[in-house]
């Protein structure tokens, strides 16, 4: 099982659940998981069918880019976190 | 940047013609190094420039020991500071101009120039005034001698008429028992703006008592100001650094400077005591020496 | 010294693109000129916030000379759409109206129109006979004023996101950014001391000497050919495209040799002006960017106002964080507030924290990334609160950064958990130093330390490499190269094919002629475009085995390829450029390719020793000694990556001790000029000492890690500390200028 | 209002060799060489004398160009970067700051070459201070300085080493 990093600012969503144990493959799998159980979280890290652009996802401290379809592995972390402007 | 004729006369008498003629539509052109970028940017208009670099008299450099320092208004910062009697003579311009802006507008800016730009903050003013300089100045009514302590007349503005311009400046002779110092207070530690400036001069007698002084305070008001009463105080009086404190204390009492992105007023009040102390010690050592 | 299995890095050979650069030959964006070339000038507000109720141009187009003139009228309305920019991402409209303002000017210097002429003269007399009506509005510069709910608005439709929810009511706070770890509340009562203040930085800017410059020309059949300074010649392309409404493929950018950059010439500013001037005049333009305009018209980095609290126990053991940070944005949403919040707790492992950022927009020009966005101003109050936390707890400064430093399986407050890194080993090198172990004497001195994190990322490069008859390579890559990379690139195809790096040309090229590739920034181009230079050479490497085994009548799999490069099979041997010459006699030209995608962060690190003394009379700061120790994973050419250390901590130097946008009463910028916003100066610092530290990364074949970001991270800090350190008084404001300095010496005496 | 000014004639030596050419008043030097002669290793940074990027030698003084208007070249000895090298190839400051990293993105480069071949013609054995007093009028935003002092003192070396050998030699 993958564990799944709820950011902060949606553990109002998730009744303060900070992670959650996930059987998932990518990261489409996370986001309509994710979605089931927490109406609604879907809007807060998506626009249309991608991550939101203010987002990254990080799973195993790697940043994808590949978006949705981003593979993940079993004993995986995900994380959302802020896209970072580089200098 | 608009455009303007040229000029480049030969003689004082070319130069003159050419500046009543135009009034207030010619700008002189020495080093060029502050009347180039405020052309550029707006800050002044030129109908004419006349470069003055050209009339033997203006880059003229001689010293006499009866009739002093005649610096010719175009002569660059880099022919002073590089002169090794003049630099020892004249220890608060030498000062001065060796940090004005970086070699490159050392080798191109000059005393004149620096003078007539006006600004509260130019470096050779202050020096200039401690050292009890004079601008002799020529223009359709002739020539007329006006001492550098009374030249400036606020930001940018000076004394000249219309067709007037500064043919030389004139330091009286200096003897072994004087010395002279300029410093500035800058952020960074070149290329920059004195947020306060100090020139200070004195003179020992035989026993070693200060004589006369002169102190005088750039970037603290509208104008360079001759510090009158801090260096009358000191005539008289044995160089140490109490004298040196109380004269400073007397100097930061005439000052009214501005707060603006270089300092508080409060800041620069207190660096005209910190630099009246300073300046004095090196006038001192170099009196000594 | 360990020996190094290296032939070619860890060498220092004289870069490719040297001798056009001592020699005055490397061509520049403002030294390319086309036949016919106009010249552009950009008619910029006074005013720092107004409408713009009419302009008219007529008599800037009825002027002699005069080949265009263009007003945002002229630029396409472009979607409120958000564009990945390989690194980052960017609001068109935004970024469009930034170029060009439309109805309302948001800062002084904001684009109001543009002309181009015979010469910039012209342009320029022609501009200043525009005439723009504005309508005043009130204008706020101020970061904590622009979050008060009665500021004037910048924009009307600005609803501050929460991670994906929008306020209701409109307001100057673009982001709202919250992390939590663990349970802070208890974090805080389990400390045995906690330390807390409020910091205060200045904007900056990134300094580059070469002013922005564009040649554009709009040819007749649509395509669009630009010639410009950008650090990524793709992101320049996409957002040229993107402005003026036409598919990336009708934009052509040869990225000319490139005057510095440091995060500032990412985004477009002169980029579309300049086409639209072109096309409306059938002249190719050249616009070259005032000084003036560079400071007032691009993107510095924010301002910010922070207030951080830490606890710890006796022990020195960091229990608890606690960060509200604010950066500027400038006139438009920026994003530099993100990494900000990611850093402030980056180097140290706290089991419990929370942080709460804001992007709020002020009548600023619009804020960039600059070298390690974000991380120097967190810096400044978490490493200055680190020394305050030893001092009450009487422990050296060094040994409570030791005892709580980030290693490998440490949290981030923001949730990713680092591979190996090396922080630790950077603070040991510092330990063993000799600027640490020699003693400071002397009056008014103090010392300070300091350190520092930034990511490092990966995103795409692309790399080809083609042989010639006598086995030399032409590679040719897309980072464009602001300090050096051409060497680096070149040194890790050398040490892959077991030749030389002066066997190797290197070439940037452009946006036809070579494979999609991400910006040069994130510290990211040795370490990427480097990955696609190694992999370039495997894949010419793989094919000349094919045909290796051909000429030497074997089996593929009979050749082999010794560690020096050299080809074996069926009992013969060659070198590498001994068999490419060998192959282009007979068969097809050999090509090597790759385009790769690195996705793993490179986690930088940092360490910075200072000596200061402060002039009790005016509070000035004189650096007396200065060392920096950085992780470099493994170092390719280590003069350039000396020098990346070396450039990085003077421009943090110049961050911590003078430099500040200033702004008068009526917000507009008064120090828009080299004199006036007081970059160091080679009189103001000393040599810079550099330790570099080599802790490898196993996501890189040769173990670099990006190093061009961190350096600049520790100086305002560490300077800071040194200041506290030579005089007991604490700087909580950057730049840490004379006046403050002794302002705060007076207060605290 | 002026009106269209005329153009000036002016004749000068850039880099030892007579040039002539036209220019308006207000043309600086800088714009002169960059875009009348063609010299465009000469930079614009700032346009205010403030950087050094625009530095040239006129009579043997290292000056901003960008602070020097066209006209005033007449009659001048000028040297610009693209003067520095001969046909021997480069100038031991060139090989220095190459062998020693001295550069980054090489804007400022021909302004601090410009101005080091003065201070080693003027001052050979300049102090560290020296070097750095005299050529802060040139500023580099990528390396920090330190490589670039470095390179000007390396110079020295060879050069009096060279100028030893030469008298040995005589």
């Amino acid at each position: 099982m993958a564990t799944i990093f709820i950011p902060a600012q949606l553990r109002e969503l998730t009744a303060g659940i900070e992670h959650l144990e996930m059987d998932v493959h990518n990261v489409r799998d996370v986001i309509n998981q994710l979605e089931q159980r927490f109406p609604s979280i879907r809007d807060r890290l998506c626009q249309q069918d991608q991550i939101s652009p203010s987002l990254q996802v990080s799973i195993d401290s790697v940043i994808t880019s590949r978006g949705m379809i981003a593979k993940i592995q079993p004993d995986s972390e995900v994380h959302f976190i802020p896209a970072i402007a580089g200098g | 940047m608009k455009d303007f004729q040229y000029a480049a006369p030969t003689t004082i008498q070319d130069a003159t013609s050419l500046l009543t003629e135009h009034g207030s539509g010619a700008r002189i052109l020495a080093g060029g190094t502050d009347i180039i970028v405020q052309l550029r940017e707006g800050l002044r208009e030129a109908d004419i420039v006349v470069d003055i670099k050209k009339i033997p008299e203006l880059s003229d450099c001689q010293y006499s020991d009866v009739s002093g320092l005649y610096l010719g208004a175009a002569v660059a910062c880099c022919d002073i500071y590089e002169n090794a009697d003049l630099a020892g003579r004249y220890g608060a311009l030498a000062d001065s101009t060796h940090i004005i802006g970086g070699w490159q507008i050392q080798s191109r800016a000059s005393v004149g120039g620096n003078l007539c730009n006006a600004s509260p903050a130019a470096d050779t003013i202050p020096a200039l005034i401690a050292l009890n300089a004079e601008a002799q100045v020529t223009g359709p009514a002739g020539q007329r001698t006006i001492a550098v302590a009374a030249f400036c007349k606020g930001p940018g503005k000076n004394a000249l008429v219309d067709g007037e311009f500064v043919v030389a400046i004139k330091i009286p002779p200096q003897s072994a028992n004087m010395g002279s110092a300029y410093q500035r207070f800058i952020p960074r530690n070149e290329m920059d703006i004195a947020v306060v400036g100090v020139g200070s001069w004195i003179e020992l007698d035989t026993v070693g008592n200060i004589a006369n002084a002169r102190l005088s305070l750039g970037a603290v008001a509208a104008t360079p100001l001759f510090a009158e009463e801090a260096s009358q105080f000191l005539v008289g009086k044995e160089p140490n650094d109490d004298n040196f404190a109380l004269a400073a204390e007397l100097a930061k009492q005439i000052v009214t400077p501005i707060t603006d992105m270089r300092g508080t007023a409060q800041y620069r009040t207190h660096l005209v005591g910190v630099l009246v102390k300073r300046t004095l010690t090196t006038a001192l050592a170099r009196a000594q020496a | 010294m360990a020996t190094t299995p290296y032939r070619v890095i860890g060498t220092r050979p004289v870069r490719h693109d040297g001798a056009d650069k001592v020699t005055g030959k490397a061509v520049y964006t403002a030294d390319f000129k086309l036949p016919g070339l106009q010249a552009g000038f950009i008619l910029r507000s006074p005013h720092p916030h107004a409408k713009i109720l009419s302009i008219d141009t007529s008599a800037a187009e009825a002027t002699a000379g005069v080949s265009a003139v263009v007003t945002g009228a002229d630029f396409p309305n472009v979607k409120n759409k958000i564009a990945h920019l390989g690194e980052g991402s960017v609001n068109l409209a935004h970024l469009s109206a930034n170029c060009m303002a439309k109805d309302k000017v948001l800062y002084k210097g904001h684009a109001v129109a543009a002309v181009s002429a015979t010469n910039a003269h012209i342009a320029e007399e022609a501009a200043a006979k525009i005439i723009v009506e504005y309508e005043m509005l009130p204008s706020v510069t101020d970061i904590i004023e622009a979050m008060a709910t009665d500021a004037p608005l910048l924009h009307a439709d600005l609803f501050t996101d929460d991670l994906g929810l929008k306020a209701d009511t409109a307001s100057n706070v673009a982001v709202h950014l919250h992390f939590e770890k663990g349970d802070v509340a208890t974090g805080f009562e389990q400390a045995d001391v906690v330390v807390e203040a409020e910091f205060k930085t200045a904007t900056v800017h990134q300094g580059y000497i070469e002013p922005h410059a564009i040649v554009a020309d709009y040819n007749e059949d649509g395509r669009v050919r630009l010639w410009t300074s950008t650090q990524g010649s793709f992101t320049c392309r996409q957002q040229t495209a993107e402005i003026l409404q036409i598919g990336v493929g009708d934009v052509l950018v040869t990225p000319c040799e490139i005057g510095g950059g440091f995060g500032g010439k990412i985004a477009v500013y002169l980029e579309p002006t300049a086409a639209i001037l072109s096309k409306k005049s059938g002249r190719p333009v050249s616009i070259r960017m005032p000084r003036t305009d560079v400071f007032e018209a691009t993107g510095p980095t924010p301002a910010s106002f922070m207030r951080v609290k830490v606890g710890a126990k006796n022990d020195g053991t960091l229990l608890a964080g606690e960060a509200w940070i604010a950066y500027d944005a400038g006139a438009f949403p920026s994003g530099v507030i993100g990494p900000g919040c990611m850093c402030v707790f980056s180097c140290y492992d706290i089991e419990h924290a929370v942080v709460d950022g804001y992007d709020v927009c002020v009548n600023k020009p619009h804020t960039k990334a600059y070298r390690a966005p974000g991380a120097t101003q967190v810096a400044f109050a978490m490493e200055q609160l680190m020394d305050e936390l030893a001092e009450q707890l009487n422990i050296c400064p060094l040994e409570i950064r030791m005892k709580n430093a980030v290693k490998e399986g440490s949290r981030r407050v923001d949730g990713p958990v680092y591979p190996q890194i090396g922080f630790v080993e950077c603070l040991e090198a510092l330990r063993d130093s000799d600027h640490w172990n020699s003693p400071l004497e002397g009056d008014n001195r103090g010392r300070g330390i300091a350190g520092g994190f930034w990511f490092g990322c990966g995103l795409k490069s692309s790399a080809a490499c083609s042989v010639n008859a006598d086995g030399t390579i032409n590679l040719l890559e897309g980072s464009t190269d602001i300090g050096g990379s051409r060497a680096s690139l070149a040194m890790q195809l050398a040490e892959t094919l077991g030749i030389e790096s002066s066997d190797i040309n290197p070439m940037v090229g452009d946006t036809d002629s070579v494979g999609y590739t991400d910006v040069t920034g994130g510290s990211r181009v040795t370490f990427a475009t480097g990955l696609a230079a190694y992999e370039a050479g495997r894949d010419l490497q793989s094919q000349m085995k094919v045909r290796a085994a051909e000429l030497w009548e074997c089996e593929t799999s009979e050749v082999s390829i010794g560690d020096d490069g050299t080809f074996s099979g069926n009992g013969k041997t060659a070198g590498f450029k001994d068999l490419a010459s060998q192959l282009f006699s007979g068969g097809a030209a050999l090509v090597g390719r790759a385009t790769v995608a690195p996705e793993c962060p490179t986690n930088g690190f940092g360490a910075h020793i200072v000596d200061v003394e402060v002039d009790p009379d005016t509070g000035k700061v004189t650096i007396l000694r200065y060392t920096v120790i950085q992780d470099a994973g493994k170092a390719i050419h280590p003069s350039y990556v000396e020098g990346q250390l070396q450039g990085g901590a003077v421009q943090g130097i110049g961050w911590a001790l003078n430099e500040e946008y200033f702004f008068n009463d009526d917000d507009q910028m008064t120090n828009a000029s080299f004199l006036d916003y007081r970059m160091p100066t080679m009189l103001d610092v000393p040599m810079i000492d550099t330790i570099i530290v080599e802790t490898g990364n196993a996501d890189h074949p040769y173990g670099v890690r990006g190093v061009g970001e961190p350096p600049i991270i520790p100086p305002p800090p560490a300077i800071g500390n040194a200041i506290y350190n030579a005089t007991q008084t604490r700087m909580r404001e950057l730049p840490m200028s004379p006046p403050k300095v002794w302002l705060a010496m007076q207060s605290s005496d | 209002m002026t009106t269209a000014t005329k153009k000036i004639h002016v004749t000068t030596t850039v880099n030892g060799e007579s040039v002539e050419f036209l220019c308006e008043p207000r043309n600086s030097l800088l714009e002169v060489l960059r875009d009348t002669l063609g010299l465009t290793g000469c930079k614009e940074g700032c346009n205010n004398g403030n950087c050094g990027a625009c530095t040239v030698i006129i009579n043997k003084r290292p000056v901003n160009s960008c602070l020097v208007l066209g006209v005033e070249a007449e009659g001048a000895e000028i040297e610009t970067v693209e003067g520095i090298a001969d046909a021997r190839g480069l100038h031991p400051i060139q090989d220095c700051f190459l062998e020693g990293a001295a550069l980054q993105c090489g804007i400022c480069t021909p302004g601090f070459l410009v101005s080091a071949k003065a201070l080693l013609e003027k001052k050979p054995g300049a102090s560290e201070e020296t070097i750095r007093f005299d050529l802060s009028g040139n500023l580099c935003r990528c390396t920090g300085y330190d490589k670039i002092v470095r390179a000007i003192q390396e110079a020295d070396k060879q050069l009096s080493a060279s100028t030893d050998d030469s008298k040995t030699n005589d």
